[in-house]
């Protein structure tokens, strides 16, 4: 058996719990803010880096043709023609069912590299087909790249007041726990314990606690987060929008219990060196 | 050893608890201190323990004006001062044993001579049964014992005890106090305070009274029981 | 002055700071679950009530009288003819601006009471106009509204967990209150105080406690909140996604810090009763 | 009022600290119960101001068989016992004056009352100025003599006192138990755990003697002094 520490900062088990529920809690906003964002930022680059050709709907035999020769011009990475079928589907919410028989513009999608010569391809479009038009979505993008950005933004904020209101908890929890031990770090500071034995003592106790609690806390998250993508993805359910989360992202946060335990230790080294400078 | 000049001693703001002390106690000295309840007998021992500071005047200590030395050099004073507190002070969490290990442990001692001493110690306090037994499952006595052996067991070179035998029967006093005697023989400086004028009439050491805050003019021991 | 308790839970303040940092994270939850659920239902409602009838182009000049017709159907509120220059501008991200004359098929936009009966407005828009067809959006109403579930689903688990989270973190902050005081309860035990008597106690200060700390968590949240609604809101920023939150909404908030008071209030008087049952 | 019936009391699962405990303390009686560190006085007043249930034996207390009496009922006789505790037991974030009136505002006494008597019986331990000091501030002596208050406050029919005057010199621990007798002449019983042979001897009371758990046989205060 390790003999118990001199100190001792979380008699019941109170201070780890608390520490575990607040990473918990901390856990499950960075990874909404970083599903949100990742969801935004892809919704973003979808978009920009598309561009659709139209041609009228009397050069639909052209369109084969067209998508050859885009595809030779620089910074475009695919070219797609769209068959007509699949233009009515995109068109029938707008036109319905009833109007097959309209004659349709045709198009052709576009793939772009970031930097793509806009100009070039209208210029080049427009020459394999007489009235072709390009048209880079740029109204669109610019509007969902706001709200992109607006999501993102949101994240961030919420992902800061968590962390602050989580770390703030971490202060108080600490402190409360080592107020409970204020007469044997009198004691200690009594028999001839220097502030920076005694500051190492509750700042390591810190540390640890913060680190158990925050581990278990951070597998708790996993556990929901994990569930949370299992039952996004797929077919399963059907029921909740697309999430998904980098994997260098996760590694923000296993961070977590390291940030707790940074907070507690400081906590505690902080409050007991002032404690022990109010003593002669 | 101990050197007190014109000392007077308040609680923050409240009142003047010590007026004017001045004494002496020579390095290997044997002193008690008495008076009645809320003399300040407990105050003189703290600024003597180095847990409080004088609000006037000088204390010297083992060589040191306290005003003067710098904060940092306290620990090593403090680790050469054994304590035993009014309200013993044991820490409810550790083991009898683990709470007269301190001042070995604060001072770095190695396990081996720690396990050594204070099996020793505890067992000639008459506690060798109750080593790994905490605080709140002793008796009275039994926390007194402790407070007393984590007091001697760095074998400091002053000792500061204050009602040390206030939970103990008589026979248990005099086997305490005979601990302390036999430290002083060895050189200890010893100074307690104690209501137990048997005690103090048994043990012929000098004696200093205070009563109010003030230090009485010193007769021999033997006159004033 | 009042004379201090008998029973002190929170001697520095800790407790109530902790519970107002949860009612705080809480209260941030809910709003922001709220104003999901109200953008997604707002969503859903606005498709679930409209529909579209649409006309061949080559009727376009009767739209003024299929409008007039299907006004006098039961079930519809309004009928509105959709004019060239907005079709073209509803479509243009479809045809783009260069196909304007393109013959469009024609638009009347409908809004109807719930369970309009749509056969009876498909008969009548036939026969005021042949080739006229009701389109009532199901498709996407369907999937807009399974994506509105799901948020309301996350929203609801995610306002679930932060609740447990906060009331487990309030019990466990109030139980290490309690343990401080744990010497107190046993004196107060053996100077002949009833079980209840003690309860009542802790429990009042429980209360009290949670509430002062609550309602200060509570008001750091309404600004929060109030300030995101304001940042959102007309065109200020036109940063953040609309938000809104019902006013009727806004009083569940109020409930938390009363949550908050009965979780800590119940907490202390458990672990209080349950102490004093060891004891003979 | 106290009978004691081969009573046995142990620990949890540790040793038996208590063996066969049989006495009996009639009502308005007054007895001393000596005993070297660790034999269980303590843990015998605890079973007599119902802090402990005995393992084996019985006890009656009040006029009432312990063992029987509904855990409910025990409230009211607690408020008829005042209890001195070794340790004393003071809330520290109460006032002087507040720790005193504890049993009587637990009783639901009216706070005109409480006033006058706390007020009145401060001054008379020696306190009337510290009445709005909390114990931290207070002397060893100081403390002890408010956790004599508090226990005698309500002129409870049974003080049990666990060695009251450790802490204070001989001239208040006379005074002091002067106030336990005046109040026993008045009808109380008392029940007084102590180490001062001094105490005992000067008060010819009778005397309970425990040694390792077993009381010994008596006899009579002035024989054993
Ligand atoms: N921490 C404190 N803050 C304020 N006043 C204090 C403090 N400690 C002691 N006092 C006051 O100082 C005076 C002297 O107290 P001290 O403890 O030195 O007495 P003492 O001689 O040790 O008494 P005792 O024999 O009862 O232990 C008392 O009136 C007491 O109320
Ligand atoms: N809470 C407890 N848990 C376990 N053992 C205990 C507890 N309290 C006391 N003991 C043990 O019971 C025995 C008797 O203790 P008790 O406190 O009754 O002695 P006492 O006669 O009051 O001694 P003192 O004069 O030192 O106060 C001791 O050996 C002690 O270690
Ligand atoms: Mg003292
Ligand atoms: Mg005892």
């Amino acid at each position: 058996m390790r003999r118990p520490a001199e100190l001792l900062l979380d008699r019941e088990g109170f201070l780890a719990w608390m520490i575990g529920l607040m990473v918990f809690l901390a856990a499950l906003a960075i990874a909404a803010a970083l599903a949100a964002d990742g969801a935004a930022a892809r919704w973003a680059r979808s978009l920009a880096g598309t561009a659709t050709v139209q041609v009228p709907a009397d050069a639909a035999n052209k369109l084969d043709a067209l998508a050859a020769a885009l595809r030779g011009v620089p910074g475009v990475r695919q070219a797609r023609p769209i068959g007509l079928e699949e233009t009515r589907a995109l068109l029938e919410p707008w036109l319905g069912t009833e109007l097959r028989d309209l004659p349709l513009p045709r198009l052709v999608d576009l793939e772009l590299a970031p930097g793509a010569d806009l100009a070039a391809i209208q210029k080049r479009a427009a020459e394999a087909v007489p009235g072709a038009v390009l048209d880079d979505h740029r109204g669109w993008a610019d509007r969902l790249a706001g709200v992109a950005t607006a999501i993102q933004a949101a994240a961030i904020v919420v992902v800061l007041l968590v962390a602050a209101a989580a770390a703030l908890l971490i202060v108080f929890a600490t402190r409360a726990g080592l107020e409970a031990q204020r007469s044997v770090v009198e004691l200690l500071h009594l028999v001839g314990a220097r502030d920076g034995w005694i500051a190492r003592q509750v700042e390591r106790q810190a540390l640890l606690l913060a680190l158990k609690g925050g581990t278990g806390g951070l597998f708790l998250a996993a556990a929901v987060i994990a569930a949370t993508l299992w039952l996004s993805s797929g077919d399963r359910l059907r029921l909740l929008p697309q999430f998904e989360i980098a994997p260098a992202a996760w590694l923000s946060l296993v961070a977590l219990p390291a940030a707790a335990g940074l907070v507690a230790m400081l906590t505690a080294r902080i409050a007991v060196l002032r404690a022990l400078r109010r003593l002669p | 050893m101990i050197r007190f000049d014109n000392v007077g001693m308040r609680y923050g703001d409240g009142p003047e608890v010590l007026h004017d002390v001045t004494f002496e106690l020579e390095s290997g000295g044997f002193a008690f201190l008495t008076g009645p309840s809320g003399a300040g007998k407990s105050t003189l021992l703290k600024l003597v323990y180095l847990a409080e500071r004088p609000t006037r005047g000088l204390v010297h200590l083992l060589g040191h004006d306290i005003a003067t030395t710098p904060r940092r050099r306290l620990p090593e004073l403090r680790r050469r001062i054994g304590v035993v507190f009014q309200d013993f002070r044991l820490v409810d969490h550790l083991s009898a044993f683990d709470n007269v290990a301190l001042p070995l442990r604060v001072a770095g001692a190695p396990e081996t001579r720690i396990r050594e001493e204070v099996t020793e110690l505890l067992h000639w306090v008459g506690l060798g049964d109750h080593m790994d037994a905490r605080p709140p499952a002793l008796s009275g006595g039994q926390q007194q014992r402790i407070a007393i052996a984590r007091a001697v067991i760095a074998r400091p070179k002053l000792i500061v005890a204050d009602e040390p035998t206030g939970n103990v029967d008589d026979k248990m006093a005099f086997r305490l106090m005979r601990l302390f005697e036999e430290l002083n023989r060895h050189g200890t400086t010893v100074l307690v305070a104690t209501h137990n004028d048997a005690l103090v009439a048994r043990f012929g050491h000098r004696r200093l009274r205070l009563e109010a805050g003030e230090l009485m003019p010193e007769r021999s021991a033997r006159q004033s029981a």
